[in-house]
């Protein structure tokens, strides 16, 4: 139980904190906290959190990918962006039957996505200028794109916010629940991880991004062709940061809503998950399933329970400090034994 | 007061299952060359670092002059007048030589760095001691050896008393061995105490006064040079004696397997580093290169490996080598941490590299084949690791050695390359990374070595090249003197 | 329309600041070989407490010094997580971006009474320059932080080139192993540059909300303490380069006011300052490519 | 924001027989209008003797929980404010005929009958804000701040100038966006573009940028120039600096409509423009003289600006509504 008990320690930890929090604000924990189970698990909440709990899978991946090869890529936003809005543009300019109008769109925004973070390939392997920051330089004018095209050339007439007309019946997801947030793009979400957790540890392609990141010259003094490895990792990332832009646009209410995408900042709690998993691949759909039930339970906390939003934030900063320091001790503990 | 500058009483250490040190006893004298010897994961290191300060021992203490003290880092052990030169160096690569070498006892004016006084000391040091070095350059931009003298430097502007050297010649050139151990020699008359750690016998028996042998954690021998002989040593090393170098054989007269035409390269500033280069290496034969560092050894290297760009002026069975490693060349590096190995990666995935292609299946590439191909090599290449999934960082720079020729030599090259394959590594690895080398050559692979150890030239190479700013100057047989290569090596016509 | 006139020049100074200061926090940390981007959270917290501090006594330099004593002690969360217990810095960041969101919007509602923005008469605003005695109408009406956070720049670039303890925090953030074999104490200098760059960021905030304008809303940073990050990433390190780089973005997004003016999409200006930037990085690293070749092509 | 979470304390057991849920688009925050809406719906669920819940959301999938929870609250209704609530209440609220609903600022297209909407005339007051700007402004140059350029805050900018012009023809309006990482709270970046904007000579500028409002005024107040706030009475905020206010009672509107419903009325829109008083400029407002807002000096403006008013509420002058157009 060596390896449980400084995780029961974190919870704890960050349970005790937040437990003070609210005392020292006059919130009742005994009201807090199950409003925040119930808030993201109970009363058909549970379809939300796993509407929340798809897209930040994807943007885990995102990062996650390129990260085993040693890039980082910060531009998730604007790779999203650029991926809902491309679908968008699919799904409402290109008349398609009905199984290619949900496959096409989805097809072009991970194209989309994949060719914005392409762009950071080149620049960090014949420029020198690390994906750190290229990936976050280009992020800006992406979603700045993205929300020109919203704004104007395929925005909706007389509507008040800048946003796409919303996608005609054959683009919509098909929803596996009734009020249709969860789609198919959770299982397809889900087999995207397994099929990133198998090749990162049981295939060649694993293989070689993993030394490309471990040690770049070893790789390439084994033959391995690190550019063209590092750039197909950021590529995959960014496909699938491309991919889940699509998955929410094709997702409820049906449209490129300008701002929607990256508003819920499903890229940097992907990133925070992907950290606090440190490098073990496995647990990082479990760091974001952590961190989703957290927010949308949170979400339940305030309407139930009356704790204000900023309470929110506030405990998610203490749980995600407490977490990165718990896990340095246990890292340094196991190396120890 | 005691007669020792420094004592090590009692001291053991463990990391996890190893025990690193075993209740050693060790002792220096002031004006003393002290050397210690042993296998590769003997201890050296361990007991170098708890002397000073960097690790804690789990039971035993040390004195300097006789009196117990308590070092809970090194600054502690700056402080009681302690100096190491580290086995990887410990220098910044983006400060210049001076700020190398004053940092940490800078000389000041108010909270102003004092850069003429720091440039006036090293230079009075540089002179004073024959280690020449640019006070100003980076550190980052200059060659090992020169980096191995700022180290030192820096332990001697520190006026250490007790001065630890770990490995300190395993990246010189023999001329800067030599010079190195002019030094220590003047530095120990001065009254210093030294201890000096290495894997090369004759330079103990040469620089050394007194001996200690380790050998699993614990003192296997005392001996004092005067009335000590080589395989003494070796003896109290690895319990046995080493078997004798093979007999060299007769050049066969086969094709070529490697075919150097008349190959150039320049660098990115358009300068030259080789020049018309011609050689050829035969199937069953080894051919030594030898060369002071920067002769061009690198590019021509890299060249033959198809890392670098050029390659169509190498052949390789009469075809140019493929561009961006060719898996027909087997190549051990010199440097096994920065090219050679990924260190975090786990020792079955080290040993995998370049055969990931070939194990893989139509599902992938099957954990179970990688660890079975890596027992396989831990096996037959008898390496030491508690298993094949640690990292290979866990395991001893000799057995990390071991594990990069293995996994080299296991491919069935035709072609062999190896850089310095025994720096750093002890006798007894060295002897049987020998051994392997001969026996792919007797098995008709060409070898090419390329080492700074002339010694190890004499022993290995049927034929030796000498590399010369870019261009190959001389070839000799195998029964070649050091002298004449040493000449050869420094532009002195042979 | 003129698109550049002098009245460009007082507000790429104006806009500049703030991120220079915190860009200046975080270089000093990447100098000792702390990644900190906890810049943007830093810079709110500095924000508000300078407002709070500047509300309660009515004296903007009170503001200005509890701003960097309150956002110096913040920083000492990130110090003592990262530093002493070894947590990943990045990820404590994060999580300290979120905690001074939410702590500045909560602790306002206590303190104030007043969700969204808070300004009051009461709140004493920096003076500006002129207000001073220091007439510089070229560089329109600046809060006295401005020339400081230059000044600053050029100290920074000084102490690290020239100092014992500049020498040694370069030391420590290029080698931590070797700083210790040197007997450097690696902790200490981290948690000096971790704690400096809190100060810095507090005068950064100070100059934000009693500088730049006076008041304090929810989320003011918007963003800057990002800019800082890239800015630092940007700067090789280098004082110098830091300063262009601020200043590079801080242009970029003047002109980008200008270009909405004569009817240039919003989106383009939001774009302008990133995409300038990069651009320019492109083009000095083609420069550079063709001055050195491909020399590092291994890495 | 500042009335988060319950106002009826009563224990759960005995809960009001009366409730209402209101449901933002965004957290409440720094946005004035909003925080009108908070307000509207409090005062009336005091006055009603009924419980009052807040739910924040942060994105559309977030509304969509935050009505699905709301729903099975039972309240006696459920208001949702703004455009983000027509794609859901376009749905909800037929799968629910039992429950009231009431959508401020908008309606969903194909309303239910079980769904009352507000929504106002803004377009109106901004017009004559811009008379009152056309008048005022020296330089024949009015400009505009805004947070976003999005369809709906145009609704403050094309009327503005239009009003400008119809009393001052030949006044040039420029609108600037403040755009970037938060541009409903980035005062110093409103403050930038305001000053953008007097460095060129406008010396008039509406002020549509939430929280980045007071940077706004602040550049006003040192370049000389003057401004219009939006939503409320800002004219304290920088006293001497601000003209008026483009004024939207969203809180009376949503008192009214929330006491309606609870009184039995189902559905129905109800759109608030000059005539009935939902939008204005405080130069209309009896108390012009104590709100603060420099108009009050100008009584050949204010006198114009009812005749105006009278205008559009008679129908002899149209403001061109820039969402239809
Ligand atoms: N930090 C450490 N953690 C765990 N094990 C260690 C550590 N340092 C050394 N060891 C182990 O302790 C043993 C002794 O290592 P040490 O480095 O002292 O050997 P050495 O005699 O210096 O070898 P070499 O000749 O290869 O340098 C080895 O088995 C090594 O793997
Ligand atoms: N089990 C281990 N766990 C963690 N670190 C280890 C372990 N074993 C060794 N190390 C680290 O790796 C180093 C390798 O040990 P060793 O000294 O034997 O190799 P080395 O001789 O230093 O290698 P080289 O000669 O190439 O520099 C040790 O000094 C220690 O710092
Ligand atoms: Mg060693
Ligand atoms: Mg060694």
């Amino acid at each position: 139980m060596k390896v449980l008990s400084p995780s029961v320690v974190a919870v704890a930890g960050a349970l005790a904190l937040t437990t003070l929090v609210m005392l020292a604000v006059g919130v009742d924990p005994a009201l807090a906290y199950p409003a925040l189970v119930r808030g993201a698990v109970a009363d058909g909440n549970l379809e939300y959190t796993i509407a929340a709990f798809v897209p930040t899978l994807g943007m885990a991946l995102a990062f996650a990918l390129p990260l085993r090869a040693g890039e980082f890529n910060l531009g998730g936003d604007g790779q999203l962006a650029a991926g809902g809005i491309t679908a968008a543009a699919f799904a409402l300019l290109v008349p398609l039957p009905p199984v290619l109008a949900v496959v096409v769109p989805l097809a072009a925004g991970t194209l989309a996505g994949g060719l914005v973070a392409a762009l950071a390939a080149p620049l960090s392997t014949r420029l020198r200028i690390p994906a750190i920051v290229s990936t976050l330089l280009i992020s800006a004018p992406a979603v700045s794109l993205a929300s020109y095209l919203a704004r104007f050339p395929l925005a909706e007439q007389g509507t008040g916010i800048a946003q796409t007309p919303r996608l005609p019946e054959h683009a919509h997801l098909p929803a596996l629940t009734e009020a249709g947030y969860v789609t198919i793009g959770l299982p397809l979400i889900v087999l995207l991880t397994g099929l990133w957790l198998y090749a990162d540890s049981r295939t060649v392609l694993g293989y070689e991004i993993r030394a490309t990141g471990q040690n770049r010259e070893f790789a390439w003094y084994g033959g391995v062709r690190v550019n063209r490895v590092a750039a197909y990792a950021l590529a995959g990332g960014g496909g699938v940061a491309g991919l889940v832009g699509g998955l929410i646009v094709l997702g409820p209410p049906y449209r490129f809503v300008d701002g929607a995408l990256t508003a819920p900042g499903y890229t940097f709690t992907a990133v925070a998950a992907v950290l606090l998993a440190s490098a073990r691949p496995v647990v990082v759909p479990v760091a974001v399933a952590l961190l989703t039930f957290l927010q949308v339970g949170g979400q339940g906390m305030e309407r139930e329970a009356g704790v204000p939003s900023q309470l929110t934030q506030i405990v998610q900063g203490l749980i995600i400090v407490i977490v990165a320091v718990l896990a340095t001790v246990r890292a340094r503990r196991g190396a120890r034994a | 007061m005691s007669e020792f500058a420094a004592e090590l009483v009692g001291v053991s250490k463990r990391f996890g299952p190893v025990l690193a040190n075993d209740g050693i006893d060790l002792a220096v004298a002031r004006g003393e060359v002290h050397a210690v010897v042993g296998e590769n994961g003997a201890g050296k290191s361990t007991l170098m670092s708890i002397l000073y300060g960097l690790h804690r021992p789990d039971a035993g203490h040390i004195l300097r002059s006789g009196t117990q003290i308590r070092l809970r880092s090194p600054a502690d052990a700056i402080r009681h007048g302690l100096g190491m030169v580290h086995q990887r160096f410990r220098l910044f690569p983006g400060l210049t030589v001076a700020d190398n070498i004053v940092i940490g006892a800078e000389p000041v004016t108010g909270a102003r760095l004092d850069r003429a006084a720091a440039h006036r000391s090293v230079t009075d040091l540089s002179d004073r001691y024959g280690l020449r070095v640019d006070p100003a350059a980076l550190v980052g931009t200059l060659p090992v050896g020169v980096r191995q003298r700022v180290e030192i430097l820096r332990a001697l502007y520190r006026h250490a008393e007790v001065l630890i050297l770990d490995e300190p010649t395993a990246v010189l050139t023999p001329g800067e061995a030599d010079r190195l151990f002019e030094v220590l020699r003047t530095v120990a008359a001065g009254g210093v105490a030294i201890l000096l750690v290495t894997h090369k016998l004759t330079e103990v028996l040469a620089a050394g006064d007194r001996v200690t042998v380790l050998r699993q954690g614990r003192v296997t021998g005392r001996f004092t040079t005067a009335d000590t002989t080589a395989d003494d040593l070796v003896h109290a090393m690895v319990g046995r004696s080493l078997p004798t170098p093979v007999p060299r054989r007769a050049t066969p007269d086969a094709a070529p397997a490697l075919d150097v035409r008349d190959l150039t390269v320049r660098d990115a500033d358009g300068v030259t580093r080789l020049s018309s280069v011609s050689f050829s290496v035969r199937p069953g034969e080894i051919v030594g290169l030898a060369g002071v560092a920067g002769s061009g050894q690198r590019e021509l290297i890299d060249t033959i490996t198809g890392l670098r760009d050029g390659g169509d002026r190498v052949l390789l069975d009469g075809t140019p080598i493929h561009p961006g490693r060719d898996p027909r060349v087997a190549y051990v590096p010199e440097d096994r941490h920065a090219r050679g190995t990924a260190p975090q990666m786990s020792l079955a995935e080290n040993l995998l590299m370049g055969e990931q292609r070939t194990l893989a299946t139509r599902s992938g590439l099957p954990r179970a084949a990688v660890r079975e191909r890596a027992r396989d090599l831990v096996a037959r290449f008898s390496i030491s690791a508690a298993s094949v999934d640690v990292p290979i960082s866990a395991l001893s720079g000799g057995n990390a050695q071991k594990a990069v020729l293995a996994r080299e030599l296991s491919r069935g090259s035709r072609v062999i390359v190896a850089e310095e394959p025994t720096q750093g590594v002890d006798v007894a690895v060295r002897s049987r990374v020998h051994a392997l080398l001969i026996e792919a050559r007797d098995q008709g692979a060409a070898v090419l070595v390329q080492s700074s150890e002339l010694a190890e030239l004499r022993e290995l190479a049927d034929r030796v090249l000498v590399l010369f700013e870019g261009r190959l100057v001389a070839e000799f047989g195998g029964d070649a003197t050091e002298a004449q290569l040493g000449q050869a090596m420094t532009g002195v016509s042979a | 329309m003129n698109i550049v006139e002098w009245s460009l020049l007082a507000g790429v100074l104006t806009a500049t600041a703030p991120v220079l200061l915190a860009a200046l926090g975080g270089l000093i940390c990447q100098v000792a070989g702390v990644f900190n981007i906890a810049l943007e959270g830093q810079l709110l917290w500095g924000a508000f407490t300078a407002v709070v501090v500047s509300d309660l006594t009515g004296s903007a330099w009170a503001g200005v010094l509890g701003a960097i004593t309150a956002t110096l002690l913040f920083a000492g969360l990130l110090s003592v997580a990262s530093v002493s217990l070894r947590a990943d810095p990045i990820v404590v960041a994060v999580g300290l971006n979120l905690l001074a969101l939410g702590l500045t919007a909560f602790l306002m509602r206590q303190i104030f009474g007043v969700g969204g923005t808070y300004s009051s008469p009461d709140l004493a605003g920096l003076p500006t320059l002129a207000e001073l005695g220091l007439d510089l109408p070229v560089v329109g009406p600046q809060s006295p932080l401005v020339p400081v956070a230059l000044a600053l720049v050029a100290a920074a670039a000084w102490w690290l080139g020239r100092t014992r303890s500049g020498l040694r925090v370069r030391a420590v953030g290029q080698h931590r192993e070797a700083a210790e074999a040197v007997g450097l104490r690696v902790g200490g200098y981290q948690h000096g540059a971790t704690l400096v760059a809190g100060g810095l960021c507090g005068l950064a905030g100070a100059q934000l909300a009693l500088g730049n304008v006076t008041l304090f809303s929810e989320g003011m940073s918007a963003g800057r303490g990002w800019i800082a990050v890239v800015a630092v990433m940007l700067s090789g390190v280098r004082p110098g380069r830091l300063l262009l780089a601020c200043l590079l973005f801080g242009v970029a997004e003047a002109i980008g006011f200008r270009l909405q003016g004569v009817g240039l999409p919003q989106q383009a200006a939001d774009a302008a300052p990133y995409v300038i930037t990069l651009v320019a990085l492109v083009l000095a690293a083609v420069a550079g490519r063709k001055r050195r070749g491909n020399e590092g092509e291994a890495l | 924001a500042c009335g988060t979470g319950e106002s009826g304390t009563a224990a759960p057991e005995d809960a009001p027989a009366k409730s209402v849920i209101l449901i933002t688009p965004n957290p409440v925050g720094t946005n004035s209008f909003l925080q009108l809406g908070v307000k509207g719906a409090e005062t009336a669920a005091k006055e009603l003797g009924a419980s009052f819940k807040l739910y924040e959301s942060k994105d559309p999938t977030s509304i969509a929980q935050n009505v699905d929870a709301a729903v099975r609250a039972k309240p006696t209704v459920i208001v949702g404010i703004s455009f983000s609530f027509d794609d859901v209440f376009t749905t909800v609220p037929k799968q629910h005929p039992g429950q009231q609903f009431l959508q401020v600022d908008s309606c969903a297209k194909e309303q239910a009958p079980n769904l009352a909407c507000v929504s106002f005339k803004e377009h109106e007051a901004a017009y004559l804000a811009g008379v009152e700007a056309g008048l005022l402004s020296e330089s024949g140059q009015i400009g505009v701040v805004a947070a976003l350029d999005t369809p709906f805050i145009h609704r403050w900018i094309e009327p503005f100038f239009a009003g400008a012009t119809s009393v001052k023809p030949g006044v040039t309006g420029t609108p600037l966006y403040v755009g970037g990482a938060n541009p409903f709270s980035d005062p110093a970046r409103a403050k930038s573009q305001a000053q953008t904007l007097t460095g060129r000579g406008v010396d008039v500028v509406a002020a549509a940028a939430s929280a980045g409002n007071q940077g706004v005024f602040e550049a006003l107040a040192s370049s000389g120039g003057k401004g219009f706030g939006v939503d409320v009475n800002q004219c304290a905020q920088s006293p001497g600096a601000i003209i008026d206010n483009v004024l939207k009672h969203v809180d009376v509107a949503t008192t009214a409509a929330v006491k309606e419903i609870a009184g039995g009325k189902t559905g129905g829109v109800k759109v608030y423009g000059l005539a009935e008083g939902g939008v204005g400029v405080n130069a209309l407002a009896d108390d012009v003289a104590t709100s603060g807002c420099t108009v009050a000096a100008s009584p050949e403006v204010i006198t114009k600006v009812k005749q105006v008013r009278d205008d559009i509420v008679a129908g002899k002058i149209t403001v061109a509504d820039p969402l239809q157009g």
